[in-house]
């Protein structure tokens, strides 16, 4: 036993543990596999050809940025009711990772766009509710690190972040609705869900794989970076405390 | 309890409306800015300024909601009022129903002289008036709580006039979509296009109004 | 130490009590006792924390260590205080736009006083004549602090908590602060103030604290 | 139609790989600057206070 002791008292030195070492070591692994399939095993699609590999990451970043979104609310959630910080730098975490990947979601979105439409930007429903999403994110994000003493900013953002999920669902649910009004299904839509399968599916489940392990590694490291931050500022405390005493007697 | 709280606030906020005019001589005066810039915008002789006005006058509405929200909001802040609020025993959940309240009550008279004003400037013509004003219902009860919840949680931060259009517009957009849709549903005369947003919208309002009634006294507790 | 043996506990017990005003430690671990129907004085140099021990004690700001006042925990329940307690703060806490009779009738019915006390209250601190329709806004330093005084009165607090209630007053204001606590005190609640004017206010005290550093130095009634 | 969307289609490649790279790019910068945080946040804290709770 003497060893663990030995490592509590030094503690790590990073945010890397023994699980971080093994869910990366996967993700990098599957990230390999993606890049081969996505870019040379699977065959081209005969009616987008080359465009459809942009694919592969595209819908799973989508995918993992909403599912980042709901682990914000239900973080938020339970930080309202429990009052555990564990679970609200959880929901922090998940919030920051799914920004990057809505990020993703978006500029890949715009780069598939560009062969297959012949223009960046259309107003089709899950681009619009996804660059919504990424606005409801920042607002939660700039909310978040606003500095003040950390209950005030966690039981804020919380707010903010139980009704993330809800507003995404309404956006969504709205901007479907709007779309439809005006605009005929278009080519995303059919394209991808009629006739994919074989390759090109494996490929996709490749995709989903290797970009869950990733957004979970990074879970991990930015829920301590977060865990560490607030520690620090604990301590921070402590020293002003002291210093503020010490200012008193002084005189 | 929450109710006697929730009168006892709209009260004060509508007579404060009433004794500092800044609704009747700075918030309308704006909003008519507002709809002249978008009819010089959008040359006023074509119909593009026709078929755009629902969506101009909803949009007028938000920037009308932010003004509205942002400055009830600073007054309860200023002059050591938040400590007063929360030492004197009105339930939070009481002071985010008074709110919705006066806001509501705020937006629902600044959107009358706003459809006045869009139907002479714009010569716009309202018609099917049922679904015109339970969309005017619906959309204000809705932007009237994200309003209240976003203000309040906006309220006492140092940048809360960068961060308060960052929380509460895109949070509204399906009240911007709704209330326009079915707007135009009402001036095309095809209303059953017009009430599924309806549907949407209440479900918006149902929403914050019980995230508010819950949420709120969390809230209130911090400076 | 063990509270136990003491006859009845204090109005007001911290020991350590830390509250921070965002991250700034205003209060950095302050012992303190107050008996009931006591007047204590809380002096200090700016910025020793005088204002923060006084919101503190109404239960407005989260503090940790041991914090007990009028028999609740502060550091769990410190909403449950409120309503027994009246704070006075160096800001008026009124609403400039509404006149004194709107802003009186609001917080006293927020706070679930009777009528008559608001009446009452507003004869005592002549506001009831020419003052009573004036906006808030427009009046003087003193006739704003009686205003809040009228709003403080009327909700019959237990513990009275004065920010700084001489400053900016003339004479007879500062005889109509004193003459209030004292009737407080035979009514018996308890008061605590800060203050700058110690000549006026030492006259009165039961109990001089000072604060210096978030913590008291002195008059925390030999509590070390 | 099917030649004119061919011909736009055909150059999809910098696209695609426009996407992967800022997509592997971007993951991996971030990855970086977290993992960097975390070991000088780390560095700045006693043992005692490193435990992930």
């Amino acid at each position: 036993m003497t060893n663990s002791e030995t490592v509590a008292a030094t503690g790590p030195l990073s945010t890397g543990s023994s699980t971080t070492r093994v869910i990366g070591i996967l993700a990098l692994i599957a990230m390999g596999a993606l890049l081969l399939f996505g870019l040379w095993l699977s065959p081209d699609d005969v009616n987008q050809g080359d465009a459809v590999r942009i694919l592969y990451i595209h819908v799973p970043s989508a995918t993992i940025a909403y599912i980042g979104c709901a682990l914000t609310t239900i973080g938020s959630v339970l930080y309202l009711w429990r009052r555990s910080q564990w679970w609200e730098l959880t929901a922090y975490a998940s919030a920051e990772i799914a920004a990057v990947f809505t990020a993703i979601t978006l500029v890949t979105g715009m780069l598939w766009g560009r062969p297959t439409w012949g223009v960046y930007w259309v107003w089709d429903a899950r681009l619009t509710t996804t660059a919504m999403l990424m606005l409801l994110l920042l607002g939660y994000l700039a909310l978040r690190r606003l500095p003040a003493d950390y209950d005030v900013r966690a039981k804020r953002s919380a707010i903010v972040g139980l009704l993330l999920f809800p507003n995404v669902i309404i956006v969504r649910q709205s901007v479907q609705w709007w779309n439809t009004l005006h605009q005929k299904p278009t080519l995303f839509a059919n394209g991808l869900g009629a006739r994919i399968e074989g390759l090109m599916l494996f490929t996709l489940f490749i995709g989903f794989i290797a970009i869950g392990l990733t957004f979970v590694w990074l879970l991990i490291h930015r829920f301590r970076v977060a865990y560490l931050a607030e520690q620090l500022e604990k301590e921070d405390l402590d020293r002003a405390i002291a210093d503020r005493r010490a200012e008193g007697i002084v005189r | 309890m929450m109710w006697r709280s929730a009168r006892l606030i709209a009260g004060k906020d509508l007579r404060l409306e009433w004794r500092s005019r800044v609704g009747m001589n700075q918030v309308l005066p704006f909003a008519a800015v507002v709809l002249v810039m978008f009819a010089f915008a959008l040359n006023p002789d074509s119909d593009l300024l026709q078929k755009a006005t629902p969506g101009l006058f909803w949009v007028s509405v938000l920037f009308l909601a932010l003004t509205t929200v942002g400055r009830t909001f600073s007054i309860e802040s200023s002059e050591g009022i938040s400590d007063s609020i929360r030492l004197s025993g009105l339930e939070p959940s009481g002071f985010f129903l008074g709110k919705v309240i006066s806001i509501g009550v705020q937006l629902l008279i600044l959107e009358v002289l706003l459809g006045i004003g869009v139907t002479v400037l714009y010569r716009a013509s309202p018609a099917e008036w049922p679904l015109l004003l339970s969309t005017v219902g619906v959309a204000t009860v809705g932007i009237a709580a994200a309003g209240t919840l976003y203000g309040m949680v906006a309220v006492s931060l140092r940048v809360r006039e960068t961060i308060l259009p960052l929380l509460l517009l895109p949070v509204l957009t399906p009240v911007l979509i709704g209330s326009t849709r079915a707007f135009e549903a009402a001036i095309n005369e095809t209303p059953a296009d017009g009430w599924p947003w309806i549907g949407l919208m209440a479900v918006f309002s149902f929403v914050y109004v019980a995230a508010g009634i819950f949420g709120f006294g969390a809230l209130m507790e911090d400076s | 130490m063990d509270p136990a043996n003491q006859p009845s506990l204090p109005v007001v017990h911290l020991r350590g009590a830390v509250a921070l005003l965002g991250r700034f430690p205003a209060l950095a671990g302050v012992d303190l006792d107050i008996e009931a129907r006591s007047i204590a004085v809380v002096r200090g140099a700016n910025g020793a924390g005088k204002t923060t021990l006084l919101r503190t004690l109404a239960g407005l700001v989260p503090v940790s260590g041991v914090a007990n006042v009028l028999g609740v925990d502060l550091v769990h329940h410190r909403r449950d205080v409120r309503n027994r307690v009246g704070f006075l703060s160096s800001q008026s806490g009124l609403y400039d736009d509404l006149t004194v009779i709107d802003n009186i009738n609001f917080w006293t019915r927020a706070a679930g006083a009777d009528p008559a006390d608001a009446e009452r209250a507003m004869e005592l601190l002549e506001l009831d004549g020419r003052l009573r329709d004036v906006r808030v806004g427009r009046l003087s330093t003193g006739q704003k602090r009686r205003t809040s005084l009228a709003c403080v009165m009327a909700r019959r607090p237990e513990l009275w908590l004065l920010d700084e209630p001489h400053a900016g007053l003339d004479q007879d204001g500062r005889d109509l602060v004193d003459n209030l606590v004292k009737d407080a005190v035979a009514a018996g609640a308890t008061v605590v103030m800060s203050s700058h004017e110690l000549d006026r206010s030492l006259a009165l005290a039961t109990q001089v604290i000072t604060l210096g550093g978030g913590t008291t130095l002195l008059g925390g009634d030999d509590v070390a | 139609m099917n030649s004119a969307l061919l011909a736009v289609v055909t150059q999809a490649w910098p696209y695609v790989s426009a996407s992967w790279i800022i997509v592997f790019g971007g993951l991996a910068a971030y990855a970086v600057v977290i993992v960097r945080r975390g070991k000088k946040l780390s560095r700045e804290l006693p043992p005692e206070k490193r435990r992930w709770s």
